[in-house]
């Protein structure tokens, strides 16, 4: 039981940190919005598993899998509106795009 | 020696970022938010106060004998719902502010005013 | 602690931007969870959810850029200075985080943890504490809630919708058609949120939770619900002056508790005296003030959410139509 | 197992926290924000086993939930007020 859990849990943290390092080194918002999404939900998952096996409670499974559902229905609904926004938006303001990174550092519009 | 007095350090900084937004920033709103760090600091003063080395939270459960002071803990909650209420009416005035004259900056505000007398 | 370091060094690049408000105010709460639930319960909600929402609505309103004008930052510096070193010079004298001799610690909570069992019997000391040792202080937070609310009710409650309301509609529709996967999901979340909320009101006695987080969460709810189905709908559900009354209801909820107590005999906001046995009362009365906090957090919420949004709609058509 | 675990997801939160501050655009940052916070949920369910107290994990539920609703109300304020913002620099 331990075992597997730790096994569980040592699958989540490195896919945690597979995602941080996604979130940081690729290039641009959408490859770094799939490295995210995606390990984002697994590792949680995992993680979370993993607790489920360690504990034998039966309150605390419960609220443990309440939070592994609200993660699996909430973590890609957030994904999938953060992206169709950003789609949308580079659609309506594909030229204003390097102004919108710039004005974050100095508002300097004409 | 001296480390066992961290986390005040970690308040006083973050009390001092605080501070140095509301003095130096004109902008209402940025005003604002350097208002609720100072304020988060000082609930990080309380809290930090309130923790007891292997203590845990204070509710009562068999085979525990250390608890944290559940003292603080009950006034900073208040604090934090009686501080969200304050912001928003900072905001609220904020929002006339800026339907009344237009600008949420300190300084266009003043020049405003001197225009009216 | 780092992650607070992190955050000042953060707070300090950020001139613009405000949406890392939600960062500071997270990662606060992340630092709280070290050691105090219902804090970290009520920062959980309060801080992350709502306040983010507030100032995102305001920042809406009034624009997203600051004038990089700051006048005199070497004096501001020079003040923050003084005073943080004057500050780091008095917590030389402060006791060491997590001792247990501190004197804090010597003063009136050895009672509260040592016989809050027998005398209130709730297993959350925070909750007895907050809801019958200092039901008073209680009693004056829930007030300033209302008085604030009542504060941004007179600044800007609405003006009746014009025939601008029309065009607004369709704009939110528009937006809605876009969100179609977000508006399945929402509404499937919505009623466990709520039913979630009222866990959280009536399970405070053994765990954490309360009033407060409770009213949070559930004006969170109708937050969500707003956002998405917009302003119209969701005042079709939750008629304004409903909510106006339901705010009055609860703060008079916490009062009446505490003159019936008086008008038993006994002192105010003494809830022993609501049943035969003392425990009993104490019991009773601790649900039915964590009630009415509950429903005033709650309905303050969302009049100020509602309030914030209705203006934000108005005054951005007006403008519009000015250019 | 836990602590190292813990560990892992701090270490991921500092990257998300470096995104957030140097993110380019909006996103970025509403990105690096839901991610700190789904970590946060785990960060506060691993710590509650590692305290010795799990009982408390409606705190993690709270925060699953907020979270959702907070990067709702990113998007549904900044997106509409970018469009309105895009408007204006084009006039």
């Amino acid at each position: 039981m331990i075992v597997s859990s730790g096994f569980f849990l040592l699958i989540g943290s490195f896919l945690c940190l597979t995602g941080g390092l996604g979130i940081l080194r690729f290039p641009d918002f959408y490859t770094r919005m799939h490295a995210v999404g995606v390990t984002d939900t697994l590792a949680t998952a995992m993680i979370l598993i993993g607790l489920i096996l360690h504990n034998p409670d039966f309150l605390v499974d419960m609220k443990l899998m309440i939070i592994l559902l609200m993660t699996i229905f909430i973590s890609p609904t957030a994904s999938h509106a953060l992206a169709n926004a950003a789609k949308y938006d580079e659609l309506s303001m594909q030229k204003e795009k390097d102004n919108e990174s710039d004005s974050e550092l100095t508002s300097s519009n004409p | 020696m001296l480390l066992g007095l961290y986390n005040y350090w970690v308040v006083v900084v973050l009390m001092m970022v605080g501070f140095y937004i509301v003095i130096a920033h004109g902008n209402l709103v940025k005003k604002i938010v350097g208002l609720s760090i100072f304020q988060t600091s000082v609930f990080i003063f309380y809290i930090s106060m309130a923790n007891i080395d292997g203590a845990t939270a204070p509710i009562l459960a068999d085979g525990i004998e250390k608890y944290s002071n559940p003292l603080p803990h009950v006034l900073i909650l208040t604090a934090i719902v009686v501080g969200i209420a304050t912001t928003a009416l900072g905001l609220a005035l904020t929002v006339r502010i800026k339907e009344a004259y237009g600008s949420i900056e300190e300084d266009e505000i003043q020049k405003q005013d001197n225009l009216d007398c | 602690m780092v992650v607070a370091f992190a955050i000042v060094r953060m707070k300090d690049l950020l001139a613009v931007v405000m949406l890392l408000g939600i960062y500071s105010l997270l990662s606060a709460s992340f630092f709280v969870a070290m050691d105090a639930v219902d804090v970290a319960f009520t920062e959980a909600s309060v801080g992350a959810g709502i306040s983010t929402l507030l100032m995102l609505v305001v920042i809406s309103m009034t624009g997203r850029s600051e004038h990089p004008s700051r006048h005199k930052p070497l004096l501001a510096l020079a003040v923050v200075t003084v005073t943080g070193s004057l500050l780091i010079y008095a917590t030389l004298d402060m006791p060491y985080f997590g001792s247990a001799e501190a004197p804090i610690h010597q003063h009136v909570a050895p009672r509260y943890i040592n016989d809050s069992m027998q005398e209130i019997g709730v297993p959350n000391i925070v909750t007895s504490v907050l809801a019958s040792y200092r039901a008073f202080d209680t009693f004056g937070e829930v007030v300033v809630i209302f008085t604030a609310g009542m504060g941004v009710l007179a600044l800007l409650s609405v003006v009746r919708r014009s025939d601008s309301s029309l065009n607004n509609d369709i704009f939110d529709h528009s937006m809605h058609e876009q969100h179609l996967i977000l508006r399945i999901v929402t509404k499937m979340m919505i009623p466990y949120i709520l039913l979630f909320a009222f866990y959280v009101q009536f399970h405070g006695d053994f765990g954490p939770g309360g009033g407060f987080q409770a009213g949070v969460i559930f004006a969170a709810a109708i937050f969500l619900y707003t956002m998405l189905f917009g302003m119209s709908t969701a005042r079709r559900v939750i008629n304004q002056s409903f909510i106006q009354m339901l705010a009055a209801t609860g703060v008079l909820l916490y009062g009446s508790v505490g003159v019936v107590s008086l008008l038993n005999g006994k002192e105010f906001f003494d809830y022993s005296a609501l049943a035969a046995d003392p425990v009993a009362g104490q019991h009773l009365g601790i649900l039915l003030v964590e009630l009415g906090v509950g429903i005033t957090v709650a309905s303050i919420m969302i009049i100020i959410f509602f309030n914030f949004v209705g203006r934000r709609n108005n005054p951005l058509r007006k403008e519009n139509k000015g250019y | 197992m836990l602590i190292a675990a813990t560990l892992a997801i701090l270490a991921v939160m500092m990257m998300a926290i470096s995104r957030a501050i140097m993110g380019p655009t909006t996103y970025d940052r509403v990105l690096a924000v839901n991610m700190f916070g789904t970590k946060t949920v785990l960060l506060i369910s691993l710590l509650g086993f590692v305290m010795g107290r799990p009982e408390f994990l409606d705190i993690a539920i709270v925060y699953a939930l907020i979270n959702f609703i907070s990067v709702i109300g990113v998007l549904r304020y900044s997106n509409r007020f970018v469009i309105k913002h895009s408007e204006q620099s084009k006039k």
